[in-house]
């Protein structure tokens, strides 16, 4: 796959279809991948693909906006080029997306398969200009975990034991934004937790500060997120960032019948309603 | 500089012993999560093994987020209010010899050139670190290359080196270790000193990656190298939250309390000024700044390198950005 | 930390401008009793209300927030109590998910004529809240000044 | 214990609208001890904080020589402006400092002067210009350049009358575009610089205002024969401490906070190389 890949990259590069290639290049520690900007034919030997790719791309192409970019997606990461275009942050004609059949990817943190990767459901790709087919047609390695089982696991606790969990793992946010830079759908030029007239929440990391911050941001993906599961790999104090985004997909779909970066024409989730939208909590 | 040996248990027997009149702080192994230092009720909880905390040792020294007054408001007036600072004496133990000497930076950086913050210094005064020597170095440390060593003892109170799982070796620095730790443990004899001293060199070795840290800077401050370095980076906290040297900090006013917290060049409104300029508004201006600051303006102003090559910027880098990879490929300009 | 009985619940409500301001109002005009926990802020539409109104007033030392708007169907600007109703379904679940006591956010459409339901949603509403206890999560010294 | 951020109470006893978005503020402080402790030099600031808003950094635009109440000009441009332009006399305010390094008063001592100022920069030189009229015969000749967008944009006008006067003293206003009923010159600063020609023989240029304008007046100072150790500046960036620690306004190895924001051009210059 990777041969076919560099391949498709020359070539793209060559007749100008793009100006950039974001892809994966392998780190200097030999084993991880690592993002890498290829603007020269030559270096387009430099691009891999193997299970170490965890990262989602799409996060850079905010900043190549209006400049053709050609961009190697997974599943996951597609979907979320789809939210993007959904929002009309992208241009569908500047993008060329190489969409790469995925068996799953490895958070370097942990051994073995990525939490999102073991209840993927499929790896088809929702859109993208060139595929590439995984030749090896091995059985999909992973187990269909129930995707929402953690998410069920902390809802049977109690209300003053949810509490306490939760309190507990804020706590250990130090406010490094990171779930926040990493997230492909977090695009906003000014963050509500920068603003200062008015300043939303406290900046200090302390309990107030960091529960207003993750509640908020969890809202601010919801019908949005499509769990790629870069925030959670990235935030340093392991907080369980996707337990929140997907309790809120969860709920989305049971009451709403709702799945973000389905498709591209769909309006987005807190934009539009029906009226039979449940109201049986309300007074 | 005595050294002796000493039980893990009578180690933690004493630590339990003080855990009356000290605050006893050290890394705990949070599952999945990863080592962090806690405040521990017991000694039993705490993880001496190989493994390096996510944060350094400086969240006990320079707070994430401390408040630093506050201001009444009766009657039209407004009357300021001084907080107290704590004084509950502390014991950190399992603290790394690069985070040590991280905190001697910080020291010049917060206690020197006639500035005293005295919210640092007090934590500073009063605690007492307890040293563990690095047995088994990771890829990510280059602690050699910045004249440091994992198992020097600057900075430490007392420096323990684990032999075997059961015993450790324990050298006592300061006369403030020698107070806790004066009577415990039998004196080494000849041969255990020697073995213990040859330990100690193999150890050095086991630091392989070694950078050099070129002189000066200046002559590529311009140079489109930045640009490519910081295509990857996502402007995000990590590298400066967690580094032990890195001390920049937000002064804030929340509902008439002035709060300090931690703040980092990184961020992309670091700079931003009232009408809306910014001096370094992308990410290349940014990372240049922080290699610069580390490794150019920090020299000028105190004659050391501010890293000290603990590696947690390279470990927990989301996008894998390696400070060591960025400082050894500075293309070497001579004409400039 | 203050003492159960003699502590009287402070409760933020998001009136929409058109129907339950205008309920409230008429409840005051009609004379009908109902407990003064409630601080009133009113909004042109219960699709006014931002999620981080209710995040900031409950950080802020609210024990509970009511956001109040218009029956489904007449409000003023046609949808406004429409995106409201979904926006913060999701929200009240979860806050719910992450430990804050449900009772502690709530919703109601009350209106311009029903200055007798608001008198009873405010009664109900101070009621619940007096059971669940003063919020743990206020920007009171105990939380905001702990350290890490 | 001493706090280095925890700022004296000063009562506002004074307000004078300079301009739609520029208020004056005389403070006196509440306490005495540090009403006579307090000792600056022109071109010092102070980190002002308007408490339950926030804090930023103001030039003292009064002179030394005119204690014990200090002056600062603000215009209303962010959260903290904001609310200082809602405070009234009689409100009390944390000011904190005197921080920066301040003019270089021996340099200047017996040179001609020459005052370059655009809108608000007027503020930190009127402090420098009151005291060289106080101590006026250590100055030799003055020239005051003060250019704005509108006449409007003028701010201390009540002290135009009493710098013609003085001796020895020259001033020049501009506005950027004619407007009825205006006398003085018309054009931007650079351009009236290069019409009335100040001598550079044995002078001092003291620039301050917008980077814009300061980009191209350096030029022209420059080609009037001015040498670079000579032309004085007052750099602008965002300060949170003031005291060379946060990290906001670090370039190379200075602190612009603690080791400016005052500068000749030579120092400025070799900034981009750091």
């Amino acid at each position: 796959m990777t041969e076919e890949l560099r391949n498709k990259a020359k070539e793209l590069l060559k007749n100008k279809q793009v100006e950039l290639i974001i892809g994966y290049q392998r780190s200097p520690d030999g084993i991880c991948a690592k993002p890498c900007f290829i603007d020269k034919e030559t270096d387009t030997d430099l691009l891999i693909w193997d299970t170490y790719c965890v990262y989602n791309l799409s996060n850079y192409l905010k900043e190549y906006a209006g400049r053709k970019v050609g961009v190697i997606a997974k599943a996951c990461d597609s979907k979320s080029i789809v939210v993007l275009l959904q929002e009309n942050q992208l241009k569908r004609q500047d993008l060329f997306i190489i969409g790469v059949e995925c068996r799953g990817v490895v958070d370097e943190k942990g051994a073995g398969f990525a939490q999102k990767c073991k209840s993927c459901l499929s790896s088809n790709i929702p859109i993208y200009d060139y595929l590439i087919k995984e030749r090896e047609q091995t059985r999909k390695p992973l187990e269909d975990d129930d995707e929402y089982e953690p998410i069920r696991k902390i809802e049977a606790k109690v209300l003053l034991e949810r509490f306490k969990f939760w309190q507990q793992e804020f706590k250990s946010c130090i406010r490094c934004y990171a779930c926040r830079q990493i997230c492909p759908l977090c695009y906003c030029p000014k963050c509500v937790a920068d603003q200062t007239q008015p300043s939303w929440f406290s900046k200090a990391a302390n309990l107030t500060g960091n529960f207003s911050w993750n509640v908020t941001r969890a809202m601010h993906l919801a019908g949005r997120c499509i769990d790629c599961g870069e925030c959670e790999r990235a935030c340093p104090a392991g907080i369980p960032l996707r337990e929140i985004n997907k309790k809120i997909e969860k709920d989305i779909k049971e009451l709403f019948k709702y799945q973000a970066g389905a498709n591209q024409e769909q309006k987005p989730f807190f934009a539009c309603f029906e009226k039979s939208d449940p109201e049986d909590w309300i007074k | 500089m005595t050294q002796k040996i000493i039980a893990k248990e009578e180690l933690y027997k004493q630590l339990n012993s003080l855990a009356k009149d000290f605050e006893i702080i050290g890394p705990k192994d949070l599952f999945n999560k990863g080592f962090f230092y806690e405040r521990l009720d017991s000694a039993q909880e705490l993880y001496l093994g190989e493994g390096f905390t996510t944060e350094p040792v400086k969240k006990f020294f320079l707070s994430p987020s401390e408040w630093l007054f506050n201001c009444q408001y009766n009657n039209g007036k407004n009357s300021l209010e001084e907080l107290s600072l704590p004084d509950k004496k502390r014991i950190i133990i399992g603290v790394r010899p690069c985070e040590a000497r991280g905190l001697i930076l910080l020291d010049q950086v917060f206690g020197s050139q006639g500035y005293k913050d005295e919210f640092y210094l007090n934590n500073r005064r009063r605690t007492i670190i307890i040293g563990l020597a690095c047995a088994k170095p990771d890829a990510a440390c280059f602690c050699t290359s910045l004249a440091g060593s994992p198992v020097e003892s600057r900075g430490m109170d007392v420096i323990i080196f684990a032999k075997g799982d059961e015993e450790f070796i324990l050298e006592i620095v300061t006369d403030k270790g020698k107070e806790i730790f004066g009577a415990l443990g039998q004196v080494l004899n000849e041969t255990e000193k020697e073995s213990h001293a040859l330990e100690k060199e193999k150890n050095k070795e086991l630091v392989i990656p070694k950078i050099k840290v070129p002189e000066s800077l200046c002559s590529i401050f311009e140079d489109a190298y930045w640009q490519e370095v910081s295509r990857a980076c996502l402007d995000c906290g990590i590298c400066t939250f967690l580094c032990p040297t890195c001390h920049c900090f937000d002064l804030v006013d929340e509902q008439r309390k002035k709060l300090r917290c931690y703040d980092g060049c990184a961020f992309a409104d670091f700079t931003v000024e009232a009408s809306g300029v910014n001096p370094r508004p992308t990410k290349k201006e940014r990372y240049r700044q922080r290699v610069f600051h580390k490794f150019e303006y920090f020299k000028k102003n105190f004659g050391e390198n501010l890293c000290v090559g603990c590696g947690r910027c390279i470990r927990h880098c989301p996008v894998k950005i390696d400070i060591r990879e960025v400082v050894t490929n500075i293309p070497v300009t001579e004409n400039k | 930390m203050r003492e159960k009985d003699s502590w009287e619940p402070k409760i933020t409500a998001f009136l929409c401008n058109w129907c339950s301001y205008a309920g409230a109002d008429l409840a005051g005009q009609s004379r009908l009793e109902y407990p003064p926990n409630v601080r009133i802020i009113r909004v042109p539409c219960s699709g006014r209300v931002n999620p981080l109104f209710v995040i900031k007033s409950l950080m802020q030392g609210a024990d509970g927030v009511l956001i109040s708007g218009c029956h489904t169907g007449d409000c003023h600007y046609s949808e406004g109590n429409f995106y409201a109703r979904r926006r913060f379904t999701i929200l009240k679940k979860l806050l719910e998910y992450l430990g804050i006591d449900p009772r502690r956010f709530q919703m109601s459409w009350v209106s311009a004529s029903e200055g007798e339901k608001w008198a009873r949603v405010v009664k109900e509403l101070t009621e619940e809240i007096k059971q669940a206890g003063p919020s743990r999560l206020g920007d009171n010294d105990r939380i905001a000044g702990e350290k890490k | 214990m001493e706090n280095v951020y925890l700022p004296n109470l000063a009562e506002i006893v004074e307000i004078k609208q300079e301009t739609l978005d520029v208020k004056t503020f005389t403070l006196k402080f509440c306490d005495e001890a540090a009403r006579q402790s307090f000792d600056y030099k022109p071109g010092q600031f102070v980190e002002f904080s308007v408490f339950g808003e926030g804090e930023a950094p103001f030039c003292i635009s009064n002179s030394p020589t005119r204690k014990p109440n200090i002056e600062c000009s603000v215009k209303r441009t962010g959260k903290v402006t904001e609310a200082l332009h809602e405070l009234d006399i009689g409100d009390t305010v944390g000011i904190r400092g005197p921080y920066g390094n301040g003019f270089p008063l021996e340099d200047l001592k017996n040179k001609n002067l020459l005052f370059v100022a655009g809108g608000i920069g007027l503020a930190p030189l009127r402090a420098l210009i009151n005291y060289c009229l106080d101590k006026r015969d250590d100055f030799k000749a003055i020239t005051i350049v003060n250019g704005a967008r509108t006449s409007k944009d003028l701010v201390y006008k009540a002290e135009y009358e009493v710098w013609k006067g003085a001796k020895n003293t020259q001033l020049h206003l501009t506005v950027d575009c004619n407007e009825e009923n205006w006398t003085c010159m018309v054009g931007v600063v650079p351009k009236i610089l290069e019409q009335i020609r100040p001598t550079c023989q044995d002078s001092v240029a003291i620039v301050c205002g917008p980077p814009v304008m300061i980009k191209y007046t350096m030029p022209v100072l420059l080609k009037l024969g001015f040498c670079e150790p000579s032309i004085i500046t007052t750099l602008e960036m965002k300060m949170k401490c003031g005291l060379g620690k946060c990290g906001r306004c670090n370039i190379g190895p200075l602190y612009i906070c603690k080791d400016g924001p005052v500068f000749n051009y030579a120092q400025v210059k070799n900034f981009i190389h750091q």
